[in-house]
């Protein structure tokens, strides 16, 4: 697939600012000044940044808690993030609802609810309505290695299947669940081999490079755009943070971390960049520049928000109140 | 005015819904060319196309979750569960993603699940369930509940246009026993509003679903040695008519509550609790609760007639009442 | 595998008596005299004599809805069964539930969920109870090929796999889930194709064929108890009857009801017998008069049985009751 | 007697219960070496070997399901959930399955899940939320709830040798904020038994879970103003000890029932349904229920606050309550 530069940058610029952003809320979180959980896509952003970006406008995500580059792509601000991640008015729920639990019609982005993989069967209708009117729109739905367990993946992946509804189903391979590794999730080597069971194309890919991420995803959604149905894409990557910013992940090996530190998705996207002379070292700098500017006035804009009334609680309910 | 039963008068709202509205879809299992287990979609299928009345696979969690995405974006599904039982299997997503995405960020999620429900039928623990209790503490669902066929008509028409998840509890025992005159053109009945369904000055006999039946039968053999009873028929269960509740409780200052549903924790429960709260001093008496045991819906017909509450009992409860 | 005499005699006595007892309760009920309905294995009964037969005393049958013979040859006897139809107090759950809702530990046959597939994490269980206490007993746990499109399915799949539980997984593949044909359930070719999801054996066996199921069940069976984890058997067959005795089934081809016809399981078994000169005809004969006999009288007991008292709703909640 | 916090004691009663019976073992997810999300289970695995404490695949419904077949076949199952919240997922087993096994076929299962419940934690939505409501209209199951460190070792260990299904919510707001001297030797706290948590005559506040440290900081309060509380912890939520709840309410005669599980439909409904019930005569005041507002559970701190019902609002209720 040939990928224009300035694509390959903006896939740069969204790494990095997904690095970014994630890493200023861990160091926020261990100041005290995120109240909740801090859960981040460290190692793995070249997951939500590849398949978000090869998304069209009017397409829609199904995302899980690791997408924070997919929810920057579409058009989430770093400043409305910040503001969530501190639980403020301005934050992307208005502080109703913490860290990366969101979502964004506007931008057509679904919440992620915690629940793992409730997003597959809900993305699946979305590809259903799709097809049903007739619009040539895909849906990306993601969930973790874990998420691949549980009951409405399998639900979600079926249907799909049965009705080569236009979705792309990704996942974050990034081989542990919390504390738990591959082996105690499932007795198969690839966790593109569930695909099988629903009759449904599957890729494997590298997890941390996203212009193989991007190209696959790209590819899958138009074949889905075009009647194809549905693919699963297993993206191999490592999660190098613990779960959350307060787990220590004693668990995984030393060895295991060191390894696929070398594959670090941004150094791979720089070498990438620079060594086919695609971009200068220098420009990319700049672009960092850019991205650390564009943290900062988020976190400024973020802590100079102000916080909710306590009587927003009783607020939004339903979208059809009932008169009393 | 046609004389309607409550299944028809189900399937003309249906029937009309679609036919006003293309977003308006209905999935569930056989649902299609078969028309449902008990008939209900029969015909649907052919008059819109085995799309707008989906068969799905087996599986409650991810039809339903599918129904969430479509109406994520700009469809109005009306699930069919094929018994209301077995929407037990698709609670989380009923409770944690259709429940919450309006409060949580703000997506509006206009569905309707159609449940089949109630005992009466010989049908066992697994096919007479009142499910109504699963929902009534999850802040965001709204549940309906109607006695005949007028506003099993135009409340599931009021759930369809609503823009919140409905869970519409159709009552399987009144199906194609009880019939009415219904209105040739359109109307809805508002969701939040309950409805006299007998004046009186005695008693209020608050209840909802195929008790108001059991109700009036009462009502009459009462009304015999000299006791008039108000009746009440929520149809809305959640939220709650305060308003009706409280105005009937003011005017008769004796209050009986009667469900299908088992006692503890049941709707009835609200009611009683509400009125103690916000009309204590009107109170002439206790607040009755007749409701079916705490157990399983048991299978023969033995025993199923002791565990649903029947006029007698209505009928002991407020002849004690009358007492006081 | 070298099956003996005997028991081909009994494969033949328990597919005969599975047949006359639900052929038997089918006219009962077109006579009125059972309340619920009556769901039968007809055309299938290889499938549940066939794997029933091959557990040992002490394993355990986590069974569906159209496993009569698991429940005969387990030691649940017609008499029961009958009663259990009737409704009567001398059926297997004395009235509290009805027809195929049975289940009896102390004939090791766990109760039928009428949730579809619930029982495979059930059954998954205990096994795991098995292996953990180091006991060599296997679990047989059994679904539709609908019941496969549940998430229930996938997660006590996965489970039993990662953990390499003796536990038997069988698909009564018979062609249908109530009006939904395989190819609305699932875009595979075979179910067994499902099992490669979680790294499983499978085996596809002909399920009008006893000797066959059987045999595989057996083989499935040892490797479990040796510590060789679980299969997935696939047993293709043909539901003759409707989804239950109410359903025509009008939307099964009469060319396919034709076909399957020929390959009656009774048939079958009679032609094997006969023509490998395991057995006359009148042997067989007298079986069947054996049989007949046995549902006469099972008959004649269920009749004569007295129903549960109308007070025996409000026992038997709890094994451990809440002193007031 | 030794001073042990809230979160310690769950750890002793599973650690004792464990060595005491060999049937007893703990499944979920990161039970294992990790030792669970709240670090509740941390050791046990060293002690009893990764097959008693049981690291799952993602999968509440298949591992809850495998608890429930576990426990048919005589183990005795303790079932972690990381969340609460996350017990959605297995509504249906434990709905169908696990609460309904003795009623409809005698079978006993001993099962108890775990389930950390409750906000003021800043979890949000989804991991903040009470869940008592989901079952509390289940016939067949028992939940408990400790406040006390004492009555969280205690209340499990009967939970575990409790011959039923129970969900035992443990309050994780209180893990690490309190403190009992608790005994040495072995005890158990009866499921269905109250406690006085501070005696008093002139209203009643019944509550449990973490609401009764509330309950204790407004009584404090309540107290310089002369107003003497007696405070009733529940205990057991189900079945309700209707004595207890009497009992005070005869003494008291006024009564205010505090939950931070939302309003409608709330374990308070049905406290004040009974009383209204049972006790109309002895009412000198409406029973007034104090609750957190009929919404998810909001976010930030502000919010939260608001949510989650405070000392003050009670002192108001109770000082309303007084000028009866
Ligand atoms: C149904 C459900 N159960 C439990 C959890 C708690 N939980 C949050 S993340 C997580 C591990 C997820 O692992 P994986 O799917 O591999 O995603 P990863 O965190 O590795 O990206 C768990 C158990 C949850 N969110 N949802
Ligand atoms: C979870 C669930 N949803 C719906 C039903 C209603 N139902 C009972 S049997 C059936 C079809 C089952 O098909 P299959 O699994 O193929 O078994 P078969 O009846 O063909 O033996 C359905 C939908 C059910 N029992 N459980
Ligand atoms: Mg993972
Ligand atoms: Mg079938």
């Amino acid at each position: 697939m040939d990928i224009k530069r300035e694509d390959l940058l903006q896939l740069y610029y969204y790494l990095k600012l997904t690095r970014r952003l994630e890493d200023r809320a861990t160091s926020l979180y261990h100041q005290g000044k995120i109240l909740g959980g801090v859960w981040t896509s460290n190692g793995t952003e070249a997951v939500s940044v590849g398949y978000g970006y090869a998304l069209e406008k009017n397409d829609i995500a199904a995302p899980y808690f690791r997408d924070m580059g997919v929810f920057l792509i579409r058009g989430i601000t770093a400043k409305r993030i910040m503001a969530q991640y501190l639980g403020k008015k301005t934050g992307v729920t208005g502080g109703k609802e913490g860290n990366v639990h969101v979502g964004d019609l506007h931008f057509g982005v679904f919440g992620f609810p915690s629940h793992l993989t409730d997003n597959y069967p809900v993305g699946a209708g979305a590809a259903l309505a799709f097809k049903m009117r007739g619009e040539k729109r895909v849906v990306a739905a993601c969930t973790g290695d874990g998420g691949t367990s549980r009951g409405d993946f399998h639900e979600g992946m079926n249907i799909a299947a049965v009705r080569k509804l236009p979705i792309v189903f990704i996942c974050n391979n990034n081989q542990y669940a919390y504390s738990t590794p591959l082996k105690l999730q499932m007795a198969i080597k690839n966790v593109a081999e569930r695909a099988l069971a629903y009759g449904m194309p599957s890729k494997i890919v590298d997890g941390n490079n996203v212009v193989e991420v991007y190209a696959a995803a790209k590819e899958a959604y138009e074949v889905a755009r075009n009647g194809g149905g549905p693919t699963f894409i297993e993206c191999k990557t490592m999660r190098m943070h613990g779960h959350s910013e307060h787990d220590s992940a004693k668990y995984v090996p030393r060895e295991l971390l060191e390894e696929w530190k070398k594959k670090d998705p941004i150094l791979y996207m720089e070498t990438y960049l620079v060594g086919n002379q695609i971009a200068k070292k220098e420009e990319l700098d700049s672009i960092d520049l850019r991205v650390k500017k564009e943290i900062e006035e988020a976190e400024v804009f973020a802590e100079e928000s102000p916080y909710s009334e306590p009587e927003d609680v009783l607020k939004g309910l339903y979208a059809t109140p009932v008169e009393e | 005015m046609k004389e309607t039963t409550y299944l028809e008068a189900i399937k003309e709202a249906l029937d009309e819904e679609m036919a006003r509205d293309p977003d308006v879809f209905i999935l569930g299992e056989d649902v299609g060319v078969y028309g449902g287990a008990f008939r209900v979609t029969e015909g649907l299928s052919e008059k819109y196309g085995e799309w707008r009345v989906f068969d799905t696979p087996l599986s409650e969690s991810g039809f339903t979750g599918a129904a969430i995405g479509a109406a994520l974006v700009g469809m109005r599904p009306v699930v069919e569960m094929q018994f209301a039982d077995f929407v037990s299997c698709a609670f989380d997503q009923l409770v944690n993603v259709a429940a919450k995405n309006h409060y949580r960020w703000g997506a509006a999620t206009p569905l309707v699940v159609r449940a089949p429900y109630g005992g009466n039928v010989h049908g066992g623990a697994f096919h007479s369930q009142c499910i109504e209790g699963f929902f009534f503490n999850v802040p965001g669902l709204k549940i309906v509940a109607p006695s005949t066929a007028y506003d099993a008509k135009g409340l599931l028409k009021a759930a369809i246009r609503d823009n919140d998840p409905v869970i519409y509890c159709e009552h399987k025992y009144l199906y194609r026993r009880i019939k009415d005159h219904i209105p040739e053109e359109d109307y809805a009945v508002p969701i939040g509003k309950a409805r006299i369904a007998i004046e009186g000055n005695d008693v209020s006999i608050i209840t909802y679903g195929a008790m108001v039946h059991t109700a009036i039968e009462a009502a009459q053999t009462l009304k015999e040695s000299g006791v008039s009873c108000e009746i009440i028929d929520l149809r809305t269960i959640l939220p709650l008519d305060r308003k009706s509740i409280l105005t009937t409780v003011k005017k008769t200052n004796k209050v009986v509550v009667l469900h299908e549903q088992t006692k503890t924790g049941g709707v009835g429960a609200e009611i009683s609790a509400l009125i103690s709260e916000s009309c204590f001093d009107y109170l002439d008496g206790p607040i009755i609760r007749i409701a079916a045991p705490d157990t399983p819906v048991p299978y023969s017909a033995q025993m199923e007639e002791a565990f649903i509450p029947q006029p007698k009992d209505l009928i002991t409860a407020v002849e004690k009442l009358m007492r006081y």
